[in-house]
């Protein structure tokens, strides 16, 4: 085996610090400048890259006292050569939701982080949290004593309310359906205990968007996946839709004809949408954002259940609610997962998240027990088997009328 | 010190907290956007008031001295307003249309292509790979880097069919969601987990290791005298949920591990309902630094798709426009038993029609 | 008589031996066709030669003595020459147009409905039902015959959106794929199986009949001192698998045996892919003679349909355009957890997009 | 419990000889003229609809010399109030491909089935048998060889090769992509044994459609379902289709607009069709039957696998081959018959449909197995999920270059 590292040497690494693409390399040699971590970081990632094998190892159960999550620990299994990364824990720091920052709150963060860690982030990681890259275990009380008196506050790991996320919503986006900002945060703030202290089966994790473009990708990656809507007609402004004509977009054929349920007619001066039809799915909003808008009662349609692939094969969140007026304090979408919680806390198996449990149970059992109506909104389509479970049947002797529980 | 003078559970800064004015101001008010250019949004209030965002990549692994370098630009052009996107970019907040291009010079100046709004390909949502995890079967931000390295001038154009999301995870658990991505990039392991015998029955609960594993491969067995597991590699499917239960199990393989391509994904309701992605190539071996492979595989797979699809069309709506089997003869990718679906909906993903295009 | 001196395996006459001259001649030659009017075809050869099929609405349960008056027709009218359908109607094979009329009166005058042909309501394909099977759950010819004589002007018809094809199966078991039925009408048993302890261990394999039941409803059991099986009624979903591999174990239940609508199937490739049949109505009970109820559902059902769908929008393309909310809001039918998948594939079934029309 | 059986009334069923529609029970009543099977088999009916219940036994194995199907026994479970239907055995008699009669060929089986059976018949079972209806065991033989002497055979019952049918194809259809009855026969002639003498797992049915429209629902009941097609570009005369618009049929909205792949286009004089993006789903050429037809280059696609949902749920057949052209003696179908029958008879359980067995072991394994290559015509879409069952992996000391089975 060559030892780049030992001699500080990063034949492989160095490769990749040109190029147009902005480079991690440079970022961790940046890093490394100030700090050993960083330093060793490199080293050992060289190694990887020799060796075609990553070097850490399980972490143990590290964190700050009285919360359960939000540290990832991590060891080097080659400490003898990268002492400095001995300890690489990582800390997820709830971000502030739709990621807006002032350069001084910027600076507060790299000023602590420099004190006491590598000097590297993720900005952000995938769930969304402010991921500080690296640390030992005994800087972790003074890092969320800092973190704490400046505002901020430790994100979701292990079996816990992860940190919710949200889309940029209203304070960027003339789709917002509803205030996913705020939502995102009344939820973060109301789940505090839930998300620091992992008591459920397995991860939960919420995500908000504004409209069913779904720009937090919510419907594949949040067990409760909030997606705003509208129940009413698309907004037409006639004017600016001819406007877009005239400019040369073929409104027949790239906006009608790409409308999933062809409710769209366009006769080269008005146009038409059978609005009964529409499945609100954004696509000619999209494509002429200053002729045509959402409707205007809006709402969210609350989805449940995505997760990745890891047992029992990935899911895409399904609808539970199909429309919600969303306004504060939120109480409905609170009830219902606390009932849920309640139902998966007492019959969920360990590693089971909620949807891999709806579909162990049923989702009829499911929805009888958390008193849920059914509704046709929630299938693509009714069953196409004919096995069904018929709860009741008539006796020899009952009244006929009445059939008997089993 | 003891818990009681500790702040705990405040949870993290409100949203509005550092927004810039004009947002303070039109809050929920937006009435349209428009691409001015690569990488620059604008979005008009009702008020009339008028926000400027401009967009650029990041590779996501930041050191604070680069933060710093943002957020000097910040004070220069954007009263300190910044914030991040959902893929990792940058957005740089202005209200003086006139201070656009002397930003943009700017940021470019540091290394930072600007560009990935509207339809074209944005940052590639990714993990941690060799920098973090103990679980990769490849480097995250390596690969992350050669792709995009190869697609930055994608990036920074705005006249793709449609918008092209790319992700990459760097094991099976798939952190980030690369099941639903336009193109996925995913490591694997293709070698049976080797089992540490003499340390797994003291760390780990040999009933939890036997039933974590979803093809019931893990047995319960006597290795040279010391309770252990053992693994029927047949019905392997490489999951590594053993592994992550128990850290006396490992799959990671120098010799084998590598990375699979996935296509066809999206999240959107635009039109089409979301998607899965779907294998498209079953396993590259790592080849790092460059991993030459992979990047020839996924530029040949935009190629073909910038290529031939519609307005609008995302990778998936496409490839159900033209078919599978031409997607495989466009691409030139051989088409494998590995492709046919084995798992629990295999049924449902044959062809149960006589709908065939030749 | 020994085995020798029998005729065995000659299989079928062939196809051609009673052909029409017209088809013999213009075997595989055939140009184009029209529907003169209701169950009237002609169908035109390269060589201009014209065949016109007259078709008739059959019971399918026929006696000798119709099947002779048929017969009689045929020799009057056709030379003798007649077929049956896929879906069991007859087809009198002319080759003189001014026939038609004449041989429409005396069919109509015999009792046998004229039509089927094009965009209508066709034949109910069916099964045995009481006349013969030993399983079924409801009678076939009965139901037939109250829902077609309520459907027969439409049968006579050829004003509708599209084909519309019902199907009636007894049981589970589903002889004539009623599984992919514009609509379907499906006997089912909903009370738990009755055991006949004191036989079944004679007539039937234990093993074999705890191995029949896919739900493991079924343990071995010693009831009054004999070796039979118990049932789990909770775990029985009533496919009388059981019953099929072992006759003491019976599911026939005057009180609770009935019927289920099922709807949206298809067969063709005609535009959409085949469909399956997917439950409207979940349980009738079985009301002899007339099962009003089933009547009506199904009366009501193709009156919705007829109304509301587009120029060759079967049942399913239909229902896949409006949505099934509104499919059931139109119909009035009650959604209820039965409708909702929990079989094998029952994640699948769930909405998983926000694709919601209101 | 009322008895109008017993003194010869039928109150109930005498409800249904009347309506529009013909009637079953006058049919019965027809026939118990001059047949006491079927004056009892109307009694025994008439109990039924009292009872709300069946009254049928389990058949024994009942059937001709050398057979092993084509009788399914049935007997009465109330014989004492009706002797005559204690047996009451029905006889499948394979029917000529397409169904196509003579009034004497119909009259020789009448005769036939007057003198030894109840008279009553379908005219055709499901399958697409000749169905006799209710006779006894001893009658068997006498009909057996009756029949055989005027060029009869039985068909298919128990787990062997039920009687292939087909949609009536050249015979009187334009868009017969290959000779349905043809094949039909050949197929029936080419397994007697395998029809007569059950010696699979479970059924094996054979159907043959002549163009993607499906006359004969293969797709949806046949194990091998054999599906025309084309695969060069649909012929279009387009003078007819003008013709047709100017007739008054919307072409854009009802033929283009209802084209699955959208890919026709009608300017309002010619109509441009993209061949290669072209199903095959016939729309088009069934709305204009008289301007457009199948392409010249006809074959069919061979699907596999179809069946009804007892017990792992319902299938409809899934492509195997693409495009096979049909010719005489069709040696690619049957070699493909053999290597699977033989696959599903060595590893198939009992009363497992070879649909089923190939969702058991995978289609890959499958494919494998009689020697197939894996094609994306097989499929709707690869896999999405990440389960790959690899086979081949190198260790350590392997040269790199080949990797070793497993
Ligand atoms: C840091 C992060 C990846 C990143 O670089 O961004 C991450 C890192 C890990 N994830 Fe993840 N997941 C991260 C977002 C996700 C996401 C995406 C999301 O949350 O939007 C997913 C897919 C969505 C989902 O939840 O299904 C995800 C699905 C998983 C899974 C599979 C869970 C499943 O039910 O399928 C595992 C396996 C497990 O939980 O044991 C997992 C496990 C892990 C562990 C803890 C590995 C382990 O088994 O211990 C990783 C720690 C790596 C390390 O050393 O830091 N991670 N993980 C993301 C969290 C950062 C943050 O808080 O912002
Ligand atoms: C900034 C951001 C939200 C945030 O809170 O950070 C955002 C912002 C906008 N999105 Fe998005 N989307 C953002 C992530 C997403 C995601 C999530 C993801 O990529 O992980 C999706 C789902 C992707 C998918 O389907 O796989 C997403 C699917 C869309 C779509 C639907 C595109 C489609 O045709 O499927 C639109 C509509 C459009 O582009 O016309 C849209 C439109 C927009 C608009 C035009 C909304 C508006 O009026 O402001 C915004 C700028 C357009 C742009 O960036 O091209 N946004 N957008 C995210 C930028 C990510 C990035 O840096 O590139
Ligand atoms: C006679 C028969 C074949 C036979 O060998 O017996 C037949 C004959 C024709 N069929 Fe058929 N089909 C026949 C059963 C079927 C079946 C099978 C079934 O119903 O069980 C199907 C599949 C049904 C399904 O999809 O569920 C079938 C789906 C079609 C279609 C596609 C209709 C659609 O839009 O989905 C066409 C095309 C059309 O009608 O325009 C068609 C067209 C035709 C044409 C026009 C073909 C031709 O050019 O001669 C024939 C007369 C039309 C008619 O009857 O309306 N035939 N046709 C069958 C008559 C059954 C009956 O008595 O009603
Ligand atoms: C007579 C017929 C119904 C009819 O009235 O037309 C029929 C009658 C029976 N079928 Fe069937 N099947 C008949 C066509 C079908 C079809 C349709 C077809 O063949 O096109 C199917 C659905 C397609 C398929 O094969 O999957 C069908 C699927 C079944 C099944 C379920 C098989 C499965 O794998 O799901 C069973 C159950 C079994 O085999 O034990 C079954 C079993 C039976 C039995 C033998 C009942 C039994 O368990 O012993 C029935 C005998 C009734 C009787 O007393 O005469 N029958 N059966 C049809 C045969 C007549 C003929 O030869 O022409
Ligand atoms: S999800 Fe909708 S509301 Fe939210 S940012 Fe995207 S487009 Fe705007
Ligand atoms: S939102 Fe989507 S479904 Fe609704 S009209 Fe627009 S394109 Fe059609
Ligand atoms: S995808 Fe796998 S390897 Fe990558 S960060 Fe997540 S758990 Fe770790
Ligand atoms: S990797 Fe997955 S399949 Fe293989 S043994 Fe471990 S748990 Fe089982
Ligand atoms: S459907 Fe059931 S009851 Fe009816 S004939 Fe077939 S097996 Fe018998
Ligand atoms: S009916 Fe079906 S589910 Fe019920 S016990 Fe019998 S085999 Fe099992
Ligand atoms: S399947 Fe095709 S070829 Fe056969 S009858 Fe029907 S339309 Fe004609
Ligand atoms: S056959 Fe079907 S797919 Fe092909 S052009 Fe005609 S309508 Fe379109």
């Amino acid at each position: 085996m060559a030892d780049g590292q030992t001699n500080g040497k990063t034949p492989n690494l160095d490769k990749l610090d040109k190029g147009p693409w902005p480079s991690f390399v440079k970022e961790i040699k940046r890093a490394a400048e100030s700090s050993d971590m960083s330093k060793d970081l490199l080293g050992q990632l060289e190694l990887s890259y020799e060796e075609k094998i990553g070097h850490w190892k399980h972490g143990g159960i590290v964190g700050v006292l009285g919360y359960g999550g939000g540290v990832i620990g991590r060891y080097s299994d080659v400490p003898e050569k990268f002492p400095n990364v001995q300890h690489f824990h990582t800390i997820r720091v709830n971000q502030p939701a739709g990621w807006f920052y002032s350069s001084d709150a910027l600076r507060t963060l790299c000023d602590i982080w420099e004190r006491h860690g590598s000097g590297l982030t993720n900005m952000h990681g995938s769930t969304g949290d402010i991921v500080f890259l690296g640390t030992r275990t005994e800087e972790l009380e003074p890092i969320f004593a800092e973190l704490t008196k400046e505002g901020f506050d430790l994100g979701g790991s292990g079996s816990d309310v992860r940190t919710p996320s949200a889309c940029v919503g209203p304070a960027r986006c003339e789709w917002a359906c509803y205030d996913t900002l705020n939502l995102c945060y009344d939820l973060t703030m109301e789940y505090q205990d839930e998300l620091h202290r992992p008591a459920f089966p397995y991860k939960f994790k919420f995500k908000c968007s504004g409209c069913p473009n779904d720009c937090v990708a919510a419907q594949a990656r949040s067990d409760m996946s909030i997606i705003g809507t509208w129940k009413d007609d698309i907004q037409v402004d006639q004017a600016a839709v001819k406007e877009y004509a005239d400019q040369g977009l073929n409104i027949e054929k790239d906006v009608c004809g790409n409308c999933p349920t062809k409710c769209m007619d366009w006769d080269g001066s008005t146009l038409k949408i059978d609005n009964r039809v529409c499945v609100k799915c954004m696509h000619c909003i999209n494509a002429m954002p200053k002729a045509l808008r959402p409707g205007k009662e809006r709402g969210a349609c609350i989805m449940i259940g995505a997760k990745a692939p890891i047992v029992d094969g990935a899911q895409i969140s399904s609808v539970l609610i199909p429309f919600l007026k969303m306004e504060p304090p939120y109480q409905e979408i609170k009830d219902l997962c606390e009932k849920m919680w309640d139902l998966w806390c007492d019959e969920g198996k360990a590693r089971e998240r909620i949807g891999e449990f709806i579909l162990r149970v049923g989702m009829a059992n499911f929805l009888e027990a958390i008193e849920m109506e059914p509704s046709p909104y929630m299938v693509a389509h009714p069953r196409d088997n004919p096995y069904i479970f018929y709860d009741e049947y008539i006796e020899e002797g009952d009244d006929e009328e009445e059939g008997d529980e089993e | 010190m003891s818990q009681t003078q500790r702040i705990t559970d405040i949870g993290p800064p409100r949203y509005d907290k550092w927004f810039p004015e004009v947002i303070k101001k039109n809050y929920g008010k937006w009435k349209y956007h428009e691409i001015l250019k690569p990488g620059v949004l604008m979005h008009v209030a009702e008020s009339g008031d008028k926000l400027f965002s401009v967009r650029i990549a990041s590779p996501r692994l930041l050191s604070i001295h680069t933060i710093r370098d943002f957020c000097d630009v910040a004070d220069k052009y954007c009263e300190g307003h910044l914030r991040f996107t959902s893929r990792n970019n940058v957005e740089f907040l202005l209200t003086d249309e006139s201070k656009i291009d002397p930003i943009i010079a700017e940021l470019r100046a540091l290394g930072f292509p600007v560009g990935g709004v509207g339809n074209t390909i944005s940052n590639i949502v990714h993990t941690q790979g060799w920098v973090h995890c103990h679980s990769a079967a490849t480097d995250a931000s390596g690969i992350v880097k050669n792709v995009m390295d190869a697609l930055c001038d994608k990036f920074e154009s705005r006249d793709m069919p449609g918008k092209l999301r790319i992700a990459l995870a760097c094991c099976l658990n798939m952190c980030g969601a690369v099941h639903c991505s336009d193109i996925a990039i995913l490591g694997l392991h293709k070698s049976p987990p080797k089992v540490n015998h003499d340390l797994l029955n003291n760390i780990c609960e040999i009933p939890t290791v036997v039933s974590a594993c979803p093809t019931a491969a893990i047995r319960p067995a006597k290795v040279n005298g010391k309770d252990s597991v053992e693994i029927d590699e047949d019905r392997c499917m490489f999951c590594a949920n053993c592994f992550t239960v128990c850290p006396s199990i490992t799959l990671n393989d120098p010799l084998n591990d590598g990375v699979s391509i996935w296509v066809g994904g999206k999240v959107s309701n635009a039109r089409h309902v979301p998607m899965f992605s779907k294998l498209a190539i079953p396993y590259i071996p790592n080849n790092p630094p460059y991993w030459p492979e992979v990047v020839d595989a996924i530029t040949n797979i935009v190629n073909v798709w910038s290529a031939n699809a519609n307005k609008y069309e995302r990778m998936g709506e496409w490839i159900e426009r033209i078919g599978w089997p031409r997607f495989f003869e466009l691409t030139g990718i051989k088409f494998e038993s590995y492709h046919i679906d084995d798992f629990k909906y295999a049924g449902l993903s044959f062809n149960r029609s006589a709908h065939i295009r030749f």
